[in-house]
């Protein structure tokens, strides 16, 4: 959810929206704040499963330091999604292992 | 405009102040900064600053932080952003990462104001997305203005956590509780009634026992501890809370003083591992500079003091300064450091800064 | 506290029963437990769980905590992909 | 929530107590109340911060050297103008008025919530514990630029709540 208003704050700058394809779906986004803050917004919390146990992670430290935020981007695996800008158009998939997507989940040889 | 005679490693409150004093007396600084924008955490801080009124007290911490920028720039601070210093070699000389390729450097003088890290707390159920540091919280409400959920427990009744606490309920979010493990509230009672007059109960003597959810948090479970730190049977009680924000402390963030070398001190009281330094803020290695979280955890406001003591020590080394002109201004600031260290919540730090000197003159 | 199943370091997924275990075999120090466990080997390099391993160990052992310097720090101290750090460029300012 | 018997006091509870609040130098008695309206520190702690020292255009604040003393209240020559309110970064300082109607006091308080009520809303008054313990009516919101995004609320209450009134329910988004 985001927040329009706030007491401190004011009101949400205004900023181009966006649209990014998330796991083959349409998720607005405003152009430049973090990929994991459209994510959010748009009310998703899971952003990759882990090599060993597939255990779901989301955003955790925020600061582009933990790691659990990342996400296929553009094709590129292990993106920090809380520190990377959002781009019309993006192509954003839940990651699933230390590079794969959903497709290649099951076809993985990961060390463990 | 020549090299940059001193690299600041880090652009939030202790490197910006000290980028700017070195830049003022005439050094050409360069800060380098792993984000998009510098500031560090300044940007987050939306409640009024404690301090002195004639230091800006009373000020939120987002116009303090737009400040330094503008002072920053008028004062001829480069900026490098989107850089990663990811190394530090002898013979000073810094290894960062800029996009997609790397860049070593030497420089005369680096000050390394790297900030901190949030401790954690493992509990089952910690690693299901909903759990995540009061920090990424306050980065999450603040910055990137959304919420991370409707209702949240915050672990910890330091100063973060019931800071964060308040400003969660200004994003529009409820919080249930705050437990915290202490049997007593070790942040600022006012912080504390702030949240308390706005209805959150703040349980001593309690910690989250687990996090459950099927892909996310649902619930946390919390309990009450005993002197042991055990929990109390019979004391389990369940949260309906999609979040749990973690506040429990902070870690000054020392790879790079650690890779360059500095010696270290164990002081629990600034935070755990903190490398040694002088009262210009000067490493045992000539040269590094040390400032703000990294040379202590504490707050924004003796960040930006310590930073400015490493800013003007380091123009006076390079020749910038005058030992008198240099050595007048550095007591002005040791005086208003010293006014941030002393009462009950004061005292410890400034017992644990004054054994951090005491371990630098050691050889 | 039980929990041996409990995860320690989120990035490899190292639980405390694996930690407890190299303890039990006799390692003392961080840098031994991060090599035989790789605990904080992972993509964060320790940010997160390095307080929390020195907490065990330090329970296990009956190390005092400031008996127990944190595991090397090395280079680089942030993720970045591959091929990165053969592109350099020296002292460019 | 869990029975654990607290003792009492701001550092284990968060609210200061009453003895903690009548042992402060910046709480007025009970005769500098009745002169009308006045302003309440609840500050009891040893923190380093003086703002409301330079805040009053009385001079009925000092705080001194070191800024971690607590502010001390000299009542006779607050005029209950409030200008420390806002100033304060821990909100700790409010402004009661029990001369205001026979049956009625006022209390204001410093409110950083959304939406913000609006004059003559009735709202809940709450206690230094969030709990609400009687309906108020919003009679002034005072929320200027040089506040700086803090509002001044004030709301009637009946005059023996005048000193646990410290604030309002949050209204709902």
């Amino acid at each position: 959810m985001r927040i329009e208003d706030h007491p401190i704050l004011g009101k949400t700058e205004r900023r181009k929206r966006i649209t990014l394809k998330v796991d083959g779906e349409a998720v607005p986004a405003l152009e430049g704040e973090a990929i994991a803050a459209a994510l959010i917004a748009s009310g998703r919390r899971v952003f990759r499963y882990t090599a060993k146990r597939r255990g779901p992670r989301g955003v955790f430290c925020a600061l582009g330091r933990c790691t659990d935020c990342m996400m296929i981007v553009n094709g590129q695996p292990n993106v920090r999604t809380c520190v990377t800008p959002a781009r019309d158009g993006m192509v954003i998939q839940t990651q699933v292992g230390r590079r794969g997507g959903e497709a290649t989940h099951d076809l993985e040889t990961e060390s463990s | 405009m020549g090299k940059s005679e001193i690299y600041v490693v880090g652009g939030g409150a202790a490197g910006m102040a000290a980028a700017i004093e070195a830049a003022r007396a005439g050094a050409r600084v360069t800060v380098i900064d792993e984000n998009e924008q510098p500031g560090g955490q300044l940007f987050k801080q939306i409640h009024k600053f404690f301090g002195s009124g004639v230091h800006r007290a009373g000020t939120r911490g987002v116009q303090i932080g737009r400040d330094l920028l503008k002072e920053a720039e008028e004062a001829g601070v480069k900026t490098r952003l989107n850089t990663v210093a990811y190394g530090i070699y002898p013979g000073k000389r810094l290894g960062l990462i800029c996009g997609d390729h790397t860049e070593e450097l030497a420089s005369p003088v680096i000050i390394l104001a790297t900030g901190a890290s949030e401790n954690a707390l493992a509990f089952p159920g910690w690693t299901l997305p909903g759990v995540m540091g009061a920090g990424a919280t306050q980065t999450l409400i603040n910055i990137n203005r959304v919420l991370p959920g409707r209702r949240a427990l915050m672990v910890g009744a330091g100063n973060v956590g019931l800071i964060v606490t308040y400003q969660l309920l200004q994003a529009g979010a409820d919080v249930a509780a705050i437990v915290e493990g202490l049997p007593y509230i070790s942040g600022y009672g006012v912080h504390a009634s702030k949240v308390r007059r706005a209805g959150v109960p703040i349980l001593t003597s309690h910690t989250v026992l687990r996090a459950e959810g099927d892909e996310t948090v649902e619930r946390a479970v919390i309990a009450q501890m005993d002197e042991k730190w055990q929990p109390v049977a019979d004391t389990e009680e369940v949260l309906e809370v999609d979040t749990i924000c973690l506040a429990v402390g902070l870690s000054p963030l020392a790879e790079l003083a650690w890779m360059a070398g500095c010696r270290f001190s164990y002081l629990p009281a600034l935070g755990g591992w903190v490398p040694v330094h002088d009262e210009n803020m000067e490493s045992n290695l000539q040269g590094i500079y040390v400032a703000g979280d990294l040379a202590g955890i504490e707050e924004a406001s003796t960040a930006m003091e310590e930073g400015r003591l490493a800013g003007l020590s380091a123009a006076e080394a390079l020749g910038y300064l005058s030992a008198e002109v240099a050595e007048a201004r550095k007591i002005e600031v040791r005086e208003r450091l010293a006014a941030l260290r002393i009462g009950s919540f004061g005292d410890g730090r400034a017992i644990a800064k004054r054994e951090l000197l005491r371990a630098r003159c050691k050889k | 506290m039980k929990n041996d199943d409990l995860v320690i370091c989120r990035c490899e997924e190292v639980t405390q029963a694996d930690i407890k275990e190299v303890i039990n075999q006799g390692v003392t120090t961080m840098n031994e437990v991060k090599r035989l466990t790789r605990a904080g080997m992972g993509l964060c390099q320790g940010k997160t769980c390095g307080r929390l391993v020195a907490g065990i160990l330090s329970g296990e052992t009956n190390q005092p905590l400031q008996e127990l310097k944190p595991s090397t720090s090395r280079a680089p101290t942030r993720v970045l992909p591959l091929g990165t750090l053969s592109k350099t460029t020296q002292d460019d300012d | 929530m869990s029975g654990v018997a607290q003792k009492d006091g701001v550092r284990t509870t968060g609210i200061p107590s009453k003895e903690e609040l009548e042992a402060s130098p910046g709480y007025p008695n009970r005769e500098a109340l009745e002169r009308g309206p006045i302003v309440v520190i609840e500050c009891v702690q040893d923190i380093p911060c003086n703002p409301c020292e330079m805040a009053c255009p009385k001079g009925a604040i000092t705080v001194g050297n070191p800024i971690t003393q607590v502010p001390v209240f000299y009542a006779e020559k607050c005029d209950g103008c409030g200008s420390c309110i806002p100033i304060c970064p821990g909100q700790a300082i409010f402004r009661v008025d029990i001369t205001y109607a026979e049956d009625k006091a006022t209390v204001s308080f410093p409110y950083e919530f959304l939406p913000m009520p609006k004059k003559g809303d009735l709202v809940q008054g709450v206690n230094r514990a969030g709990e609400g313990v009687c309906e108020a009516e919003v009679l002034r919101v005072q929320r200027p630029e040089k506040f700086n995004h803090t509002a001044v609320i004030t709301v009637t209450v009946p005059k023996d709540l005048a000193m646990e009134v410290r604030s309002i329910k949050r209204l709902k988004r």
